[in-house]
C-alpha cells in the first residue's frame, strides 16, 4: 500500500479501489493501456468526482467497478467484499448495492420500452415485494426525480426531452436502494440549464437515499460542485486526488493546473490565459514511460521521463503524483 | 484581395446586416419557425458570439446567412452582406460567396472533414477552385495554411487523411480551409464543444489571432457562455428562434437586462464557487417552434414571467446604450424583477450568494 | 474476425431520437397489405370458395384449349383447360406456405442464433459467424436444388430447405441489430441492475430486434416465394400438387409465351404484385422504424 | 428392312420440354405418303456448289459419340451418321444393301453371315479399313456397359480364353458374324450401331482414355472437328471421301431441347436445319413452307407397364390401367389433335399391321369391377416399390414414373394420373432424371413408365426389347414380360424370307403383344427433319447399286449431299 | 500482410467446411456407385457386374471410409485434379467441363456486373441528387418493380420481347462462335441479371448517398464553394460506395450459383447449367467442383472487397 498512500484507514470506507488496470487488446498482439494503476477510496456519503481529458479512463474506472468488464489487475474492495474474485451468481446480486448513470441518457433506456417498465424492471427481476408494492415504490421514486409516474406508465424514452430520460435512469438506479450510484458523465449531453436541473437532484437525492457517488465529468467545474474529493486522471492514473475546493484552490500537479487554466470563464473581464501545453495527448497503446506527462509537461525533465512519480500528500487529504508539484509537500500526522 | 474589403472602412458601414430574418422549415409535422425574425448587425473585424441553448436556432440563423440551408426551408427578410442582397440568391449565387467571402467551421472536426480525401486536397480545393491556382501552388499554399493553424509539420501532414489526425488537429485543418481563400467573414459553429477542454482553449484562441491578423469578422456560435466571454466583442443571445438580448460583450454581462441570459449564466456551476453550491435552474424545456408560446417565449420558464409576459410579444428595445438591445416586459434591475428575486432568495431557490454576486 | 461481408446483407437499427417526428406509413403499404391479406385469405378459404376445379379439364367439345380469358375463366385456362383462375388461387396455398414456412424457420434458428451471436459475442459469435458465413458462401440455389435432390421434393423438404438459405441473411441482421443494441447503453444499465443474460436477450434485445427482422420476414417471404419460383423453373419444385412457379412453367414455352401469354402471365402478375406488396410493405416498415437495411 | 441396332434406354421418352408425341383417332386410315414424305420440290435444275456452315439443331445432347460405346439416339445418329458410315444402309424400299461393305452373304440356315469390306477405305486418322478393324469395333461394342446388352442376346457368349466365337476373320478385308439365331435380316443390325465402323487405333486408344470417347474418328463424309458440350459439336469436310465430294464445309449440331426454340430459331435463321417430333412443330414449319422430310414409321408413344411385381403381375390390374387410360384426351391435349394414334408397333400401311389389334381405352367404368376384383383378391400384397400394400380402401397404389424435368411429361402424368385416379388407382407420381429413370426401369425398379420406343425399320432389330432371353436384374424386355411362345413367332419371323409368312407372324405377334397389356400405346412417333430454303440437295444419296438410299430415318439421315447457297 | 494472410486463412477453413459439407453430404444422402455404372451397380448376381462394381470400388475408393475420400478428393483437387465425371458412358476429367464452361459464366458475369455498375451509379447520382422530388419517386417505383419481378419472369420476357418479337438478339450461344458474336449472344442473359440487380444497387446506394449528402463534410464541401456535381460525384460517391461494393461482392459470388436459371433460359451452357444436370445426375465430381469453384470465387471476391474497402476508406487501411 506504500504506492497509495492516499487510500485512507477508516471504517466508513464502502468501496476501496486498489492498483486497478484494465487493458482492452487492440489487435495485432497490442493493447490499449486504458487504465494503468489506479487507487481511491470512497467513505459513506462521499462524492469522488474524476476528472480528465476524453480517453485518459475515466468511464474504463467506473465499469471496472461494475466488473463490467473485469478489469485485469487490481482489487475492487466493496463493502469489504473483492468484487473481481465473484462468482457470476454473487456479483450479479453485489451490482444491486452499487448502480450507475450513464452519459446518454436516451440510448440507456430501452427504446421499445415503457419507461415506467423500465424503472420497475429492476424490482420485478429481484422480485422485490408484490406488483403493488413495487408499483408503489416506482411511482414515489418517480416522483422523486420528477417525472409524472402516469405519464411514465405510457410513454417511451423518444417522448421525453434528455434530462428527462437522464432523470429517469437515475430512478432507475436507485430503486434497488444502492449504496453506491457511480455517474458516468451524466450531464455531459445536457444543455446547461438542464445540467444544472439534473446536478440539483443528484445533490437532493444524495441527501435522500443516503448515497454514496462517484461522479465521473470532464467539465472540471461540475465536478467540483457535487464533489467533496476530486480525483484527476490523466492517460489512466490519478495525477492529483484532493477536495474539491482545496485543488482549485492549490492545484499541485502541473496537469491540473493546465485544465483549470483552459476553463473558460464567463466573465469578459478575465482575460484567458494562453495554453501552457505543448504536442498532442499519446495514444494509450504505447503511453510514454516514467511519468505519463512528461510528454507534454512544462517542467519535465530526466527523472519524469523515466521514473513513475508515486503518489505524495501535499496538504491535508491533498496527494498528488509528480516530481516537481507545482505546491511544496507538507507533513501530515508524521508521516512524510 | 476582394475589391469588398478595401473599399471600405470597418466601422463605417457594417459587413452584414440581418433584418427581419425568419427561416422555417415545412416539416410533416408543420412549420418550424426555427428562426423567427432576427436583426442584427455584424461590422468588419469584430466578432459575434451567438449564445443559446440547444434548439434555439443559432446553427440556423448562421446556415441562413451563408445560405447553406437544406430545400425544406423557407427564408425571408433581408440579408446584406456588404451591401449585396444575399437571400433569393440560390445555391449558384451563393456559391460565388462561400469560401471567398464567407466561410465555415464546423461542431464536430470529426465528421466535417471529408474522410476518402486527403487533407491537402481538401485546402487545395477552394484554392484550385476560386482562386485558380495550379496544383503545385496549391500544395505550397496549403502547406503555408497548416503552418499558419499551427499544425507541426505541415508537409507531412498534408498527405494524411483526416482520421490519422488528433480531433484539435483536425478543427485547425478546418480552420485552415475556412481561411484557405481569405475570407471576409468566418463562421465558427460551436467550434470546440466536441474537444477537450484544453484543446478548445488552443483553438479558440487560434481563431482569434487569425482575425486580427486577418481583420476578419467571425461569428462565433456557442451554448457556452464561459466561451463567448473571452473571445468576442459583441453578443447576440437567442431564445426559441428570437433574438432576445444584444450587447457588446462587457456590457452584457456587466448589465444584463434579460432574465433568461441572467438565469443561463447562473445555471452554469463555476469555478470559484464552493463545491456543492446550489444551482438556479430554468425550469421546462425549451419550446416547440412549431406551436411556439404566445407572447415571450420564454415566458413560461421564466421566473419572473408576469401576466402581460403570457399575452404581449415584448419588443427588441435598446437600453440606454444604443447597442444593448433586449426583449422583455419586466428586465433585469426593474421593480417588477426585483420583487419577484426577492421572493426566490427567500424561498430558496436562488442562494443569496448568487443573487447577490450577479447583480454586481 | 473481420470477414469480408461481415457488415453484409445486414441492418443496423433504429434510433429513436426524443420528440423525433413520426412519419406516416403511407398509403401504398396499407394498399401493399391489403393485396396480401387479400391472397391469404383467398389461398386459406380457396376450398370454400366458389372456385372451379383447378384440376378439372373444362374441355368446350370441338375446340382446342387453351381459352382465353372470358367470363367463364377470368385468367383463361391453360393447355389442358384448366382454369388458371382457380389454379393460381390454389397455386398461392403452396406457394404462400413455403414462404411462410421458410421465412419462419430462418426466423427462428437464424433470428436465435443472430441474437445469441451478438449479444454473447466472443467464441460463440466466432462460431456462429462463421456457420453463417459458410452458409452464405455456399451458392444459394444450388444447395437448395442440392438438398431437394438428395432428400426429396416434399412441401416440407422445399420449403425447410430455402428456410435453412434464409438463415445466416436472419442470422446477421439479427446479429447486426443485436450488436448494435447491446451497445446501448439500457443493456448495460439492465446488466447492472442484476438482470440475467436470458432476461436480457428476451425483455431488453428482442423487442428491438423483431422490428428490423420483422421487416425481413415480410422481404424473406418474398424471396422464399421468388426462389421456389426458381426451383419450379428449373422443374425442381414440389413434385405433387401446383405452386405460381410451376404454373408459370407451364406457360413459358416460346409457343405458349406467343399463342397464349395468359398462362404464364396470370401467375407472373400475381406473384409479382405480391412479391412487389411484401417488398413494399417490408421496406415501409423498415423505413418506419428507421432501420436501416443494407440489402437482402 | 433392318434397323438401329443398340437402340436402347436413349430411346425414351425424350428429357425435353416439349417433346410431344402424338396420334389421332386410330380409324383414320393412314395413308401410304406418312410413311416417309417429303416436301421438297424437285431441284434438278440446280448444280451444287461447295461451301457454306450448316447449322442443325438437335433435340438433344448425346453423352458420347462412340458407337461402340455409348447408347446413340436420334441426335446421336444425326452427328453420326456424318462422321460414320455403315457397313449396309437401307434402300428407299427398306432394304438393307451393302455400303461400307461391299457385300454379306449368309449361310443358309441365315446364322453365318459373312460380311466383305470395300478396299482402298481409310479412316479419318489413316488407318486402314479391314477385317481387324470390324474385330476391335465388335469387341469394343461387346464389351460395353450397355449397347452390349442389345448385342449379346444375339450372338454366342464370349469363350472363356476371351476371344468371341460371335465375330471370325476370314481374310484381310473379310469377317463372318456367327449368330445364335436364323436372321434373315441380319444386314438390318448393320445400318445401326453395329455396323458403324470406327477406327481401330482410336477405339483402342478410347478403351484407354474413355474422354476419346467424344471425339470420334470413322470415315464417313465429314471429319469430327471439335465437340463443347451441351453447345456445339463440329464436323468438317473429308476432303478425301472414299464415296465421292462432300459439298458443306462444316456441320455445326447444337442441341436445342425446347421445340419451340428449335422452330423461333429456324424462323431467325439462326439455324438452317433441325429434327423434331413435336406435332405443333411440324404444324408451324408447314405453314412457314419449310421444306420437310417426315417420317411417321419409327417410334411409338406410350405407358408401359412393368410386369414382373405385385400389382401389376396381375393382368386385371393391367388390363384395368389400359382401359382406364385417357387417349382421346392425350390426343386433343398433348398432341393438340395433330397425332396418330397407334394400336400397337406398326402404322396400318405396313404389311405388319394387324388391323383387327386396337388399343383399349377411356373406359373408366369396364376398368374399376377390374381393379376392385384385384383388391378384393390381392389387395394385402405388397408393391415393393412403394412398400405399401397394393391397394388401399379398395384402390391399386401404383408408382408413375417418368424423365423430367419436363412441362410435357407432367401435363402428361396430370392426365393419366387424373383418368387412372378416377379408375380406382392411388397414383405416386415420380419424376427422375433421364439416366436415373433409364437405370430404374432396366433394374425393374418401377411400376408404370412413359416410354418411347420400336423405331426399327426393320422389325427383328426390335426383338431385344421383346424377348425372353433379355429378361434379368438388367433387362431390355422392360416390362419383364417373357412370352415363350411369342419369341417363337418372333424368332421365326426372323428367320423368315417369305414376305407374307412373315407379315402373318408380326400379325400374330402383334395381338399376343395387345394381349398382355403391357403397353398403353398413344400414337405413332411423327418425326420431322426441317431445312432452311437455301440448303438442297436433301436425301439425293445414290447407292453403290444405283438406288436411292433411304431418306431419313428415326429423325436421323445423311449429310453427305447436302449443299448450301 | 499480417490482416491478408488472416483473411486468406480464414478463406482456405472456409472452403474446407464447404467442400466437407459438400462431399458429406452427397456421400452420405446419394449412392455414387449407381452413378458411375448407372443400372450395372444394382446387377449385383450377376458375376460381370459384380466385377465391374468392385472394379469401380477399388478405383473410387469406394470401399473406404469416407474421411479418407474426402482427404484423397481434397488432395487430388489441391494439385487441380477434380477426377472424373460419374458417367457411365466413359470417365472425362472434370477439369476438361470446367475449362470449357467456366469462362462462359465468367463472361456472363462480367458483362452483367458491368452492365449493372454502369445502369446503377448514375442512377443513384441522379436519384440522390433530387431526394424525394418526382425523379427521385419514379426511380424508387421502376428499382422496386424491377427488383419484384423474379429473374425468371424477366428473362422470359426479355427473350421473348427482344429476341423473339424484335429480334434485336440472338436466341442462342454458340461456343464456336468469334468471341464479339458470342458477347453479343450474351447480352439478354447478362441484361436478365444486370436489370435487377443494378436496381437493387441504385437503391443501396442511393440510401448511402442521401446520408452522406447529409454528412457535416459534405456541408463543409459545400460551404467551400465546391460545385454541386463535383459535390456529387467527388465528395459523396466514394464514401457512399461501402454498401454497393459489398453486395456487389456478395452478388458476384452468389451469381456463380445463381446464373442457372439464366443460363437455363438462355441456354448459355456455363457453370449454371452444367452444375444443376450434375446434381440431378449425382455426378459429384462435378458438383464439387463446381461448389468449390463458386465458394472460391465468392471468398476472393469478397476478399478483394474488403481490400478495396481500405481503398476507397483510408481509415479501414491498417
Ligand atoms: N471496450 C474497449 N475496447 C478497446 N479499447 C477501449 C474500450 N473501452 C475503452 N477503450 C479505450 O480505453 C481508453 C480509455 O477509455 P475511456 O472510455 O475510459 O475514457 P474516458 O476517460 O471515459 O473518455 P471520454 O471522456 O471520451 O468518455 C480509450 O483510449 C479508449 O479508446
Ligand atoms: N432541416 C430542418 N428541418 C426542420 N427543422 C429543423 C431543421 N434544421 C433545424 N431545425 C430545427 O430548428 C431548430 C433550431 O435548430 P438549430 O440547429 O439552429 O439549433 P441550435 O441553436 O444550433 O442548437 P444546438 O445547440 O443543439 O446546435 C431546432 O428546433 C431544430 O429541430
Ligand atoms: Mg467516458
Ligand atoms: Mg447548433
Amino acid at each position: 500500500m506504500t504506492s497509495a498512500p492516499h487510500l485512507r484507514q477508516r471504517d466508513d470506507i464502502v468501496l476501496s479501489v486498489q492498483n486497478l488496470v484494465v487493458e482492452f487488446p487492440a489487435g495485432r498482439g497490442r493493447r490499449v493501456y486504458a487504465v494503468s494503476g489506479v487507487d481511491f477510496d470512497l467513505a459513506t456519503g462521499e462524492t469522488l468526482g474524476i476528472v480528465g481529458e476524453s480517453g485518459c479512463g475515466k468511464s474504463t474506472t467506473g465499469r471496472a467497478i461494475m466488473q463490467m468488464p473485469k478489469p485485469t489487475s487490481g482489487r475492487v474492495e466493496f463493502e469489504g467484499r473483492d468484487l473481481v474474485g465473484l462468482s457470476a451468481a454473487d456479483l450479479r446480486s453485489a451490482r444491486t448495492r452499487i448502480q450507475m448513470i450513464f452519459q446518454d441518457p436516451i440510448s440507456s433506456l430501452n427504446p421499445r420500452r415503457k419507461v415506467w417498465d423500465s424503472v420497475a424492471d429492476p424490482l420485478r427481476i429481484w422480485k422485490r415485494g408484490s406488483e403493488a408494492d413495487i408499483a408503489a415504490l416506482v411511482d414515489r421514486v418517480l416522483e422523486s426525480v420528477g417525472i409524472d409516474p402516469t405519464r411514465a406508465r405510457e410513454s417511451r424514452p423518444h417522448e421525453f426531452s434528455g434530462g428527462q430520460c437522464q432523470r429517469i435512469s437515475i430512478a432507475r438506479a436507485l430503486v434497488l436502494d444502492p449504496s453506491v450510484l457511480i455517474c458516468d458523465e451524466p450531464v455531459s449531453a445536457l444543455d446547461v440549464s438542464v445540467q444544472a436541473q439534473v446536478l440539483n437532484l443528484l445533490e437532493d437525492l444524495k441527501a435522500e437515499f443516503g448515497l454514496t457517488m462517484v461522479f465521473i465529468a470532464h467539465d472540471l467545474a461540475v465536478v467540483k460542485n457535487v464533489s467533496d474529493r476530486v480525483a484527476v486522471m490523466y492517460l489512466g492514473r490519478i495525477c492529483e486526488i484532493a477536495d474539491s475546493d482545496d485543488l482549485y484552490a492549490r492545484p499541485a500537479h502541473p496537469y491540473t493546473r493546465v485544465l483549470l487554466d483552459s476553463i473558460p470563464v464567463p466573465d469578459p473581464t478575465v482575460t484567458p490565459q494562453p495554453v501552457d501545453l505543448a504536442g498532442e495527448l499519446p495514444s494509450p497503446m504505447s503511453p510514454p514511460s516514467g511519468c505519463r506527462f512528461n510528454t507534454r509537461c512544462p517542467s519535465a525533465d530526466d527523472v519524469c521521463r523515466q521514473e513513475v512519480p508515486e503518489m505524495q500528500p501535499i496538504g491535508d487529504g491533498h496527494y498528488v503524483a509528480c516530481h516537481h508539484p507545482l505546491v511544496t509537500p507538507v507533513t501530515i500526522g508524521g508521516v512524510v | 484581395m476582394t475589391p469588398l474589403q478595401t473599399e471600405h472602412r470597418s466601422d463605417v458601414d457594417p459587413l452584414l446586416q440581418l433584418d427581419d430574418v425568419r427561416t422555417h422549415f415545412k416539416t410533416e409535422r408543420g412549420r418550424v419557425r426555427a428562426v423567427d425574425g432576427v436583426s442584427l448587425t455584424l461590422r468588419r473585424g469584430r466578432a459575434l458570439g451567438i449564445v443559446g441553448e440547444s434548439g434555439s436556432g443559432k446553427t440556423v440563423l448562421s446556415r441562413t446567412i451563408m445560405g447553406l440551408l437544406p430545400s425544406t426551408a423557407e427564408v425571408t427578410g433581408s440579408i446584406r452582406y456588404s451591401g449585396t442582397e444575399l437571400i433569393g440568391r440560390g445555391r449558384g449565387g451563393m456559391r460565388g460567396f462561400w469560401g471567398r467571402e464567407m466561410s465555415m467551421v464546423f461542431q464536430n472536426p470529426m465528421v466535417s472533414l471529408n474522410p476518402v480525401m486527403k487533407v491537402g486536397e481538401q485546402i487545395a480545393e477552394p484554392l484550385r477552385l476560386h482562386l485558380g491556382m495550379s496544383r503545385s501552388d496549391a500544395k505550397a499554399t496549403a502547406t503555408r495554411l497548416l503552418t499558419d493553424v499551427r499544425i507541426p509539420e505541415p508537409e507531412r501532414r498534408i498527405d494524411q487523411y483526416p482520421h490519422e489526425l488528433s480531433g484539435g488537429m483536425r478543427q485547425r485543418v478546418m480552420i485552415a480551409i475556412a481561411l484557405a481563400c481569405g475570407p471576409s467573414l468566418l463562421f465558427a459553429d460551436e467550434p470546440t464543444t466536441a474537444l477537450d477542454v484544453t484543446v478548445q482553449a488552443q483553438i479558440l484562441e487560434l481563431i482569434a489571432e487569425q482575425r486580427r491578423d486577418r481583420n476578419m469578422s467571425v461569428v462565433l456560435v456557442t451554448h457556452d457562455l464561459g466561451v463567448v466571454a473571452g473571445h468576442t466583442d459583441d453578443i447576440a443571445v437567442m431564445y426559441g428562434g428570437k433574438l432576445v438580448e444584444t450587447a457588446p460583450t462587457t456590457l452584457l454581462f456587466s448589465e444584463m437586462r434579460m432574465p433568461y441570459t441572467m438565469s443561463l449564466l447562473r445555471s452554469i456551476p463555476r469555478l470559484d464557487d464552493p463545491s456543492h453550491t446550489r444551482l438556479p435552474v430554468i425550469a421546462g424545456r425549451p419550446p416547440d417552434l412549431v406551436a411556439p408560446p404566445s407572447g415571450c417565449r420564454f415566458a413560461p420558464r421564466c421566473a419572473y414571467a408576469r401576466e402581460r409576459c403570457h399575452q404581449e410579444e415584448p419588443p427588441l428595445v435598446p437600453t440606454s446604450h444604443p447597442d444593448h438591445l433586449y426583449a422583455c416586459w419586466y428586465p433585469v434591475g426593474s421593480d417588477e424583477f426585483n420583487e419577484r428575486e426577492a421572493d426566490l432568495v427567500r424561498s430558496g431557490a436562488v442562494p443569496v450568494a448568487i443573487a447577490r454576486g450577479e447583480q454586481k | 474476425m473481420s470477414e469480408p461481408s461481415a457488415e453484409t446483407g445486414v441492418t443496423v437499427p433504429m434510433a429513436a431520437e426524443p420528440g423525433r417526428v413520426q412519419r406516416r406509413i403511407g398509403i401504398g403499404f396499407w394498399l401493399s397489405m391489403s393485396w396480401i391479406v387479400l391472397v391469404v385469405l383467398a389461398a386459406v378459404l380457396a376450398p370454400w370458395l366458389p372456385l372451379k376445379d383447378p384440376d378439372a379439364n373444362y374441355i368446350v367439345t370441338g375446340t382446342r384449349p387453351p381459352y382465353g380469358p372470358s367470363w367463364t375463366h377470368p385468367f383463361g385456362t391453360d393447355q389442358d383447360a384448366r382454369d388458371l383462375f382457380s389454379r393460381v388461387i390454389f397455386g398461392a396455398r403452396t406457394s404462400l406456405i413455403i414462404g411462410f414456412v421458410a421465412i419462419s424457420f430462418g426466423m427462428i434458428i437464424g433470428g436465435g442464433l443472430g441474437i445469441i451471436a451478438g449479444y454473447y459475442r466472443k467464441w460463440v459469435d466466432r462460431t456462429i459467424s462463421v456457420v453463417m458465413l459458410i452458409l452464405l458462401s455456399f451458392p444459394a440455389l444450388i444447395l437448395a436444388i442440392l438438398i431437394t435432390s438428395l432428400i426429396d421434393r416434399g412441401l416440407f423438404t422445399i420449403s425447410v430447405t430455402l428456410g435453412i438459405l434464409a438463415i445466416a441473411p436472419v442470422g446477421r441482421l439479427a446479429r447486426a441489430a443485436t450488436l448494435s443494441f447491446a451497445e446501448r447503453e439500457f443493456v448495460t444499465a439492465a446488466r447492472s441492475l442484476g438482470a440475467s443474460n436470458g432476461r436480457i436477450i428476451v425483455r431488453e434485445l428482442l423487442p428491438n430486434v423483431v422490428i428490423p427482422m420483422a421487416a425481413l420476414a415480410l422481404l424473406g417471404m418474398a424471396v422464399a416465394i421468388v426462389a421456389e419460383g426458381g426451383l419450379a423453373f428449373l422443374g425442381l419444385s414440389i413434385e405433387k400438387g401446383f405452386t405460381w412457379g410451376k404454373l408459370i412453367l407451364y406457360g413459358a414455352g416460346a409457343r405458349d409465351l406467343e399463342r397464349a401469354p395468359w398462362i404464364s402471365f396470370a401467375p407472373i402478375l400475381v406473384l409479382f404484385i405480391t412479391v412487389l406488396a411484401l417488398n413494399y410493405a417490408g421496406d415501409r416498415i423498415r423505413d418506419y422504424f428507421d432501420v436501416k437495411e443494407i440489402s437482402l | 428392312g433392318g434397323g438401329d441396332a443398340a437402340d436402347e434406354p436413349a430411346d425414351e421418352p425424350a428429357t425435353q420440354d416439349t417433346t410431344a408425341d402424338t396420334e389421332a383417332p386410330a380409324e383414320e386410315p393412314v395413308t401410304e405418303e406418312t410413311l416417309v414424305e417429303e416436301t421438297i420440290a424437285p431441284e434438278e435444275d440446280l448444280d451444287p456448289v461447295f461451301g457454306g456452315t450448316l447449322r442443325y439443331a438437335i433435340e438433344a445432347d448425346v453423352d458420347g459419340l462412340n458407337p461402340t460405346r455409348n447408347s446413340i439416339s436420334a441426335p446421336g445418329y444425326v452427328i453420326l451418321n456424318a462422321v460414320f458410315d455403315n457397313l449396309f444402309v437401307y434402300d428407299e424400299n427398306d432394304v438393307a444393301v451393302p455400303f461400307l461393305a461391299e457385300s454379306g452373304t449368309p449361310s443358309d440356315d441365315f446364322k453365318d453371315w459373312t460380311v466383305k469390306l470395300r478396299e482402298g477405305v481409310t479412316f479419318h486418322d489413316g488407318t486402314p479399313l479391314n477385317a481387324d478393324a470390324l474385330l476391335v469395333n465388335f469387341s469394343s461394342l461387346r464389351s460395353s456397359a450397355l449397347p452390349a446388352l442389345a448385342i449379346n442376346p444375339f450372338f454366342p457368349p464370349l469363350n472363356a480364353d476371351g476371344t468371341d466365337p460371335g465375330i471370325e476373320k476370314v481374310d484381310d478385308l473379310t469377317v463372318i458374324y456367327h449368330l445364335l439365331d436364323p436372321q434373315a435380316y441380319f444386314p438390318a443390325y448393320l445400318t445401326g450401331q453395329l455396323g458403324m465402323v470406327g477406327s481401330p487405333t482410336w477405339l483402342e486408344a478410347a478403351l484407354v482414355d474413355p474422354t476419346l470417347n467424344q471425339s470420334p474418328v470413322g470415315t464417313g463424309p465429314f471429319v469430327f472437328s471439335g465437340r463443347s458440350e451441351d453447345s456445339v459439336t463440329t464436323v468438317v469436310r473429308n476432303e478425301d471421301w472414299w464415296y465421292g465430294d462432300v459439298y458443306l464445309d462444316a456441320v455445326e449440331f447444337m442441341p436445342v431441347t425446347d421445340a419451340d426454340l428449335r422452330v423461333e430459331l429456324m424462323l431467325n435463321a439462326e439455324i438452317d436445319a433441325l429434327h423434331t417430333t413435336h406435332f405443333p412443330s411440324i404444324d408451324t414449319l408447314e405453314a412457314e413452307g419449310f421444306k420437310q422430310v417426315i417420317d411417321e414409321t419409327g417410334e411409338e408413344s406410350f405407358g408401359m407397364i412393368n410386369m414382373a411385381v405385385p400389382p401389376f403381375d396381375d393382368i386385371r390390374a393391367r388390363e384395368a390401367l389400359a382401359l382406364a387410360a385417357p387417349i382421346e384426351q392425350y390426343q386433343l391435349l398433348i398432341n393438340e389433335g395433330l397425332g396418330t394414334r397407334a394400336n400397337g408397333r406398326f402404322v396400318p400401311s405396313s404389311p405388319n399391321h394387324n388391323a383387327d389389334v386396337v388399343q383399349v381405352g377411356d373406359d373408366i367404368a369396364a376398368a374399376q369391377p377390374l381393379v376392385a376384383e384385384y383388391c378384393a383378391e390381392r389387395g394385402d400384397e405388397t408393391n415393393p416399390l412403394l412398400a405399401t400394400t397394393t391397394c388401399t380402401d379398395g384402390k391399386i397404389n401404383m408408382e408413375l414414373q417418368w424423365a423430367g424435368p419436363s412441362v410435357v411429361q407432367s401435363r402428361i402424368a396430370d392426365i393419366l394420373e387424373a383418368a387412372w385416379s378416377e379408375a380406382g388407382f392411388n397414383v405416386t407420381r415420380q419424376e427422375i432424371p433421364q439416366d436415373d429413370h433409364i437405370a430404374q426401369v432396366a433394374v425393374g425398379a418401377y411400376n408404370v413408365v412413359t416410354w418411347r420406343q420400336f423405331g426399327a425399320p426393320e422389325p427383328a432389330v426390335d426383338n431385344v426389347w421383346l424377348l425372353c432371353r433379355t429378361i434379368g436384374a438388367i433387362s431390355l424386355n422392360w416390362p419383364r414380360n417373357c412370352d415363350e411362345a411369342r419369341d417363337e413367332v418372333l424368332l421365326a419371323a426372323a428367320a423368315s424370307t417369305d414376305p407374307a409368312e412373315r407379315a402373318s407372324l408380326y400379325q400374330e405377334a402383334e395381338q399376343m403383344i395387345a394381349d398382355a397389356y403391357t403397353y398403353i400405346f398413344f400414337n405413332h412417333t411423327r418425326w420431322s427433319n426441317a431445312f432452311a430454303d437455301n440448303v438442297y440437295g436433301i436425301c439425293d444419296r445414290m447407292l453403290p447399286d444405283g438406288a436411292h438410299a433411304r431418306c431419313y430415318s428415326g429423325g436421323a439421315g445423311d449429310l453427305s449431299t447436302v449443299w448450301m447457297q | 500482410m499480417n490482416y491478408l494472410f488472416q483473411r486468406l486463412a480464414m478463406a482456405v477453413m472456409l472452403l474446407l467446411a464447404v467442400s466437407a459439407l459438400t462431399f458429406g453430404g452427397m456421400n452420405l444422402l446419394g449412392d455414387p456407385l449407381f452413378n458411375i455404372l448407372g443400372p450395372v451397380a444394382a446387377d449385383t448376381s450377376n458375376p460381370t457386374s459384380v466385377a465391374k462394381i468392385d472394379a469401380a470400388k477399388e478405383k473410387y475408393y469406394l470401399d473406404r471410409p469416407l474421411p479418407e475420400r474426402y482427404v484423397r478428393w481434397l488432395g487430388d483437387m489441391v494439385t487441380g485434379d477434380f477426377g472424373v465425371q460419374f458417367s457411365s458412358t466413359g470417365e472425362p476429367p472434370v477439369t476438361n467441363l470446367l475449362k470449357e464452361r467456366t469462362p462462359r459464366t465468367f463472361q456472363l458475369l462480367v458483362l452483367a456486373q458491368f452492365m449493372a455498375t454502369a445502369i446503377s451509379i448514375p442512377w443513384a447520382l441522379i436519384a440522390a441528387a433530387r431526394v424525394r422530388r418526382p425523379t427521385d419517386r419514379i426511380s424508387t417505383v421502376t428499382s422496386f418493380l424491377l427488383i419484384a419481378l423474379p429473374n425468371f419472369a424477366l428473362g422470359i420476357i426479355l427473350k421473348y420481347l427482344l429476341g423473339i418479337k424484335l429480334g434485336w438478339f440472338p436466341l442462342t450461344y454458340t461456343a464456336s462462335d468469334p468471341f464479339f458474336s458470342r458477347l453479343h449472344q450474351l447480352i439478354l442473359p447478362a441484361l436478365t441479371i444486370a436489370l435487377p440487380a443494378a436496381a437493387v444497387y441504385q437503391r443501396l446506394l442511393r440510401t448511402d448517398l442521401v446520408t452522406t449528402l447529409q454528412e457535416d463534410f459534405i456541408l463543409m464541401a459545400r460551404s467551400k464553394g465546391v460545385p454541386r456535381r463535383r459535390v456529387l460525384v467527388r465528395h459523396a460517391l466514394r464514401p457512399s460506395l461501402f454498401s454497393f461494393i459489398t453486395v456487389f461482392g456478395i452478388n458476384t459470388g452468389a451469381l456463380i450459383g445463381g446464373s442457372l436459371i439464366v443460363e437455363t433460359i438462355f441456354r448459355v451452357p456455363g457453370l449454371g447449367s452444367a452444375i444443376v444436370e450434375a446434381i440431378l445426375r449425382e455426378d459429384f465430381p462435378v458438383v464439387l467442383a463446381i461448389v468449390m469453384i463458386a465458394t472460391t470465387t465468392f471468398v476472393l471476391v469478397n476478399i478483394a472487397v474488403d481490400l478495396l474497402y481500405s481503398v476507397l476508406d483510408p481509415r479501414v487501411r491498417r
